[in-house]
């Protein structure tokens, strides 16, 4: 029997509990000729904020043992932009579309959730308290437990959608921020980001990257990551979405038996566009081995 | 329309000390290729990188793909170890590609640094007309493929930063030096493909001789298919500042539209 | 000319400023076959506690993408046991040696701490307040400010030599940890220990390691380990011994451009044990290459 | 004594579909290599492995030095790769080693499971006495050299988990009739290499027999030298319970001294 692979996380309804990841995936029509959008569970399209939004200076990315550190900055379209140049092709899809925002301000975050409640197509909103590369806001929101409660209950009170807060990695206690979320209205978690990283030109000795430091992602976070959904899901009842370096089925079935109900693919769609989909593949293959007949039984089922 | 596909090493040759040609059997993406596109190439040889490779095409025969580079850094360095049969994972064809349908009183200047003469030389063998080469490189083991273009009765003029082949300087000393020549209804339109600098001198004579430049961009890449982000240009669209992508928007700008930074 | 590489960090003097990471080169004589000690700049030894303390079950380490996780759980034959089996050794070499010290108890730390005091060729104490391995301390003490003020204070209390806090990487601002201990009385900082870090074996279910979770160390937390030292040479004047994932001179190189005095091999020690061999040639042939003759004038030279 | 030295790769060929045997020019850690003990292996083609390999040493004939081994992960996987003239780096060799000096009344007795042969297939060749070997395996390719141990003037009793060679079953089995049908004054000795189960059965005839059994370890390791800590065994030494690093007070321990936890 094919064990089945849907799921409804946060009363968003999956046809598998696998994603792609904010800043990895565009849009959606960036990859569409090499992956067929319709056999993915969902999509974070890249950080949206109010107004269009240029990023950084380049370099913005540099590759290093294991990963690659980005400064991006989160350039976007802005809310109205990204709309009405790529809903109308995410709604002839066949996944859940969850819309990545951030703000400089806490107005700012507020503000752009309530734009999107109600626009059509749209399944979930992931609140980016965490991205190392945008100094106005971003980071510092995600490091305190103050301003993360103060950042989802705004978030919280602006919209009916799912709201999914994103954490970040170089807290001590990811549980406590983990639950001050669910305590302020998060109806999942999505975690992690990438971590505060940074390389240096040992010739010019510059700092790479423009923006002197960035967000390191891929394999060589994978295991902390792992660590950090573990403890998490100790902490809080509602749905973690873990990332962090997912290369193969292997390391999302890491993620989930360590407590996620579905996971992300990030980097490794530009080292290997098929990955989601040989993550798919993969887990459905390693249920019927196991002799699991729905993907829910892998969630939280470690043993220790 | 782009792919992503296996392709089997079925050639890989020097050329000259510095350079090779690798050769790849990809029935899906060779015949979508155009001039100035490139590939993303995956070695499967470096396990831990986490990006692939950006290569302009350099032919395109049949089912056969080819790319000249040199070596580098670590990826290219794995990349000589490619045999005969062993496979590599290809995304493309990316990017825009040259312009081809000039009007028929165009003469086509190319402009090429180091293997930047790759693009220049698919794009040489897909027009119809002839032109000039403009080829320069440190030395004489830089200067490319000069024998095929003037086999393709394209004429061609070298210059290197020591002498040793060609006049010794920068390649745009003979541009200059030939545009001082032109006749006065001439209708230059030039192509050009290697290191920041030379495009933006390329650029800056295209501009100031009202003439059109057609410039390869060079930029480190993470997705390769405008995803990421990672690969913007300052950019001038429809008179508006914008950040175009170089993989998806380019490589290939208009000299005009580039909005050059420090 | 050859560019002199000797340094005098906190007081300690050092043929170069490179040195092997504490639980990587053993005691000694372990790997002194294959690496002539009187090469290395220092050796800092395995935690040492009090008494002599047993460690984890097995599995301890486990390799995964970029490095590896390691739960030894700080196994040691205690004061005594290392002076009397292994000082005999040391006192031979030209080498600083550095005494990784650790306590389950505030009271334990102030103990290891002043037993040490005196003892004939010990030259520092690293103070390991950021083991993620052993639960009774380690951990909890790096990781709040309080707790590392207090551990930092009360070693101080009790020697003379110089103490160098090893700081924990899953902060959200090491600064901030860095400022506490130079206003506490430390002389120098290490910088960094192991992530917190798991690896599932998704055919058991079970965690790789008996201890469950464990540090990652490698190639993988070089890019995170130089940021935080950035961030660390910002905040303090005191010197910075930098290590995480260092495998070449290169990396040695930006830890000392980001603002390290000197740098610790670790895990490279296993793959490779003439690393740390390595970075100093290499380090040499840097200084040379760039007309610097003093080590000195790398530290700290980041041009931003 | 122990060196670090980059081997040449003079010999790399099948033995059975599943088992390879790799020949490295070593000229310094050849010559010191004693049955027992092991050497750990850099692959340059697995850049992002932080660990090096533990094999237990084959034969070590002047220069060059041979491990066998079984793929069973990715290092393994790399290591067909080696072509001859490769290099790879190798520490050794490492551990203890077997006792060589047995008392003149002693039979020695060998158990192997696996590529446990290899070393005790070195042992056979160093010592100056014949005696017999219980060799078992899941299927007749399981089984490598019998017929070598059978030239050397040993006596080899095969057992198959699948009875695909010799008898069905564990290889304890052939190993207690054997025991069974001895005279009273013989007096076997055991060397034993192979799984954990295997040793700790070997170890408990022994014990109950009042005989000496030699077991030797597989741990996983980080460093290999004592350094780490990564790869300690509870053992009793002088009646106190201690944690002794396998590679360096190991791999070798004697069945008394180990205490076998779940
Ligand atoms: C559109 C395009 C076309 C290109 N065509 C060719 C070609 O035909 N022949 C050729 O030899 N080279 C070409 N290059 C450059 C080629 O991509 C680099 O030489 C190659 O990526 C170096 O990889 P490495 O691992 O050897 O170097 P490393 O320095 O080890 O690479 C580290 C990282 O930097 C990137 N990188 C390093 N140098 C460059 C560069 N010059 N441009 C872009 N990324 C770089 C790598 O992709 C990698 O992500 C092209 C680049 C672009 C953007
Ligand atoms: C003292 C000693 C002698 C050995 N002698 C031989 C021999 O002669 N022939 C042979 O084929 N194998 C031998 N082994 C086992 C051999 O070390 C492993 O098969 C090998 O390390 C697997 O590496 P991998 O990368 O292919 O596997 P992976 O599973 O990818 O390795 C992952 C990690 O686990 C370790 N590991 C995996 N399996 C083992 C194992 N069985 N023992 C120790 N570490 C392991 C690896 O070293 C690596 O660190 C010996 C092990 C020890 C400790
Ligand atoms: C180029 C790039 C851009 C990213 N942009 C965003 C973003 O806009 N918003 C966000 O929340 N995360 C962003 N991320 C973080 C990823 O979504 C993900 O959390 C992180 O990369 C870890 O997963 P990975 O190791 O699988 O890449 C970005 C990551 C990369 C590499
Ligand atoms: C096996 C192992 C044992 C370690 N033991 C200690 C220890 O006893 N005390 C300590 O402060 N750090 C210990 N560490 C941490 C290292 O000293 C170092 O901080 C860390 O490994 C990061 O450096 P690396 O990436 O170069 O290994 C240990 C690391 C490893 C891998
Ligand atoms: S490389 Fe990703 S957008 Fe261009
Ligand atoms: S492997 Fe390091 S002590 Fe044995």
């Amino acid at each position: 029997m094919t064990p089945t692979l849907d799921i409804t996380l946060a009363g968003i309804r999956m046809k598998n509990p696998v994603m792609v990841a904010s800043g990895t995936f565009g849009y959606g029509p960036e990859y569409a000729d090499l992956v067929d959008l319709d056999k993915l569970g969902a999509i974070v399209v890249k950080g949206i904020s109010l107004e269009p939004w240029g990023g950084n200076k380049t370099p913005r990315m540099v590759e290093v043992s294991g990963g690659l550190i980005n400064a991006i900055g989160l350039q976007n379209p802005g809310v109205a932009g990204f709309i009405g140049k790529y809903m109308p092709f995410l709604r002839k899809h066949d996944l859940a579309v969850i819309v990545n925002i951030w703000g400089k301000t806490l107005e700012e975050y507020a503000e752009v959730a309530a734009r999107f409640d109600g626009v059509e197509g749209i399944h979930a909103l992931e609140i980016n308290i965490s991205c190392p590369n945008v100094k106005a806001g971003g980071s510092s929101f995600g490091t305190t437990l103050e301003s993360t409660a103060k950042v989802v209950a705004a978030v919280r009170a602006k919209t009916k959608l799912p709201i999914i807060p994103k954490l970040a990695p170089n807290v001590s206690d990811i549980g406590a921020f983990a639950k001050v979320c669910e305590d302020n209205g998060a109806d999942a978690l999505s975690l992690i980001n990438s971590f505060p990283a940074m390389a240096i030109d040992i010739e010019t000795r510059r700092p790479i990257l423009a923006n002197i430091s960035g967000g390191l992602s891929g394999p060589a976070i994978h295991p902390i990551a792992v660590k950090l959904v573990y403890e998490a899901a100790k902490a809080v009842k509602i749905p973690l979405i873990a990332l962090g370096g997912i290369t193969s089925a292997k390391d999302a079935i890491e993620f989930m038996i360590a407590g996620a109900s579905a996971v992300a693919v990030g980097t490794a769609n530009f080292t290997e566009p098929l990955t989601a989909l040989n993550v798919i593949d993969g887990l459905r293959d390693y249920l019927a081995r196991k002799n699991m007949t729905r993907v829910q039984e892998l969630v939280r089922s470690i043993r220790i | 329309m782009m792919r992503i596909e296996n392709g089997t090493v079925v050639g890989h040759d020097a050329m000259g000390p510095d350079y090779r040609v690798l050769t790849l059997k990809l029935p899906e993406v060779a015949p979508l290729a155009k001039p100035g596109q490139f590939i993303h190439l995956r070695l499967a040889q470096l396990h831990d990188a986490v990006l692939r490779r950006p290569f302009s095409i350099y032919r395109a025969d049949g089912n056969h793909l080819s790319i000249l580079y040199k070596t580098v850094g670590r990826g290219t360095a794995s990349m000589q170890n490619l045999r005969l049969n062993d496979t590599a994972s290809v995304v493309g064809p990316l990017g825009n590609g040259f312009p081809l349908d000039l009007a028929s009183s165009v003469t086509p200047v190319l402009i090429a640094g180091g293997y930047g003469v790759a693009p220049l030389y698919f794009l040489a063998r897909k027009m119809t007309r002839r032109g000039i080469l403009f080829i320069g490189g440190a030395k004489a083991a830089d200067i490319l493929l000069a024998d095929e273009f003037r086999a393709l009765g394209w004429e061609v003029q070298v210059a290197t930063d020591d002498g040793s082949l060609g006049v010794k300087g920068l390649v745009t000393l003979a541009l200059d030096a030939w545009l001082q020549a032109l006749v006065p209804n001439a209708q230059p339109e030039f192509f050009a493909c290697g290191p920041n600098g030379m495009l933006k001198a390329v650029g800056d004579r295209a501009i100031s001789g009202n003439r059109k430049a057609w410039l390869s961009l060079d930029r480190h890449m993470g997705c390769g298919v405008g995803a990421c982000l990672a690969c913007v240009q300052k950019v001038r669209l429809s008179g508006q500042e914008t950040l175009a992508r170089v993989c998806k928007d380019g490589p290939i700008f208009e000299a005009r539209d580039v909005i050059w930074e420090d």
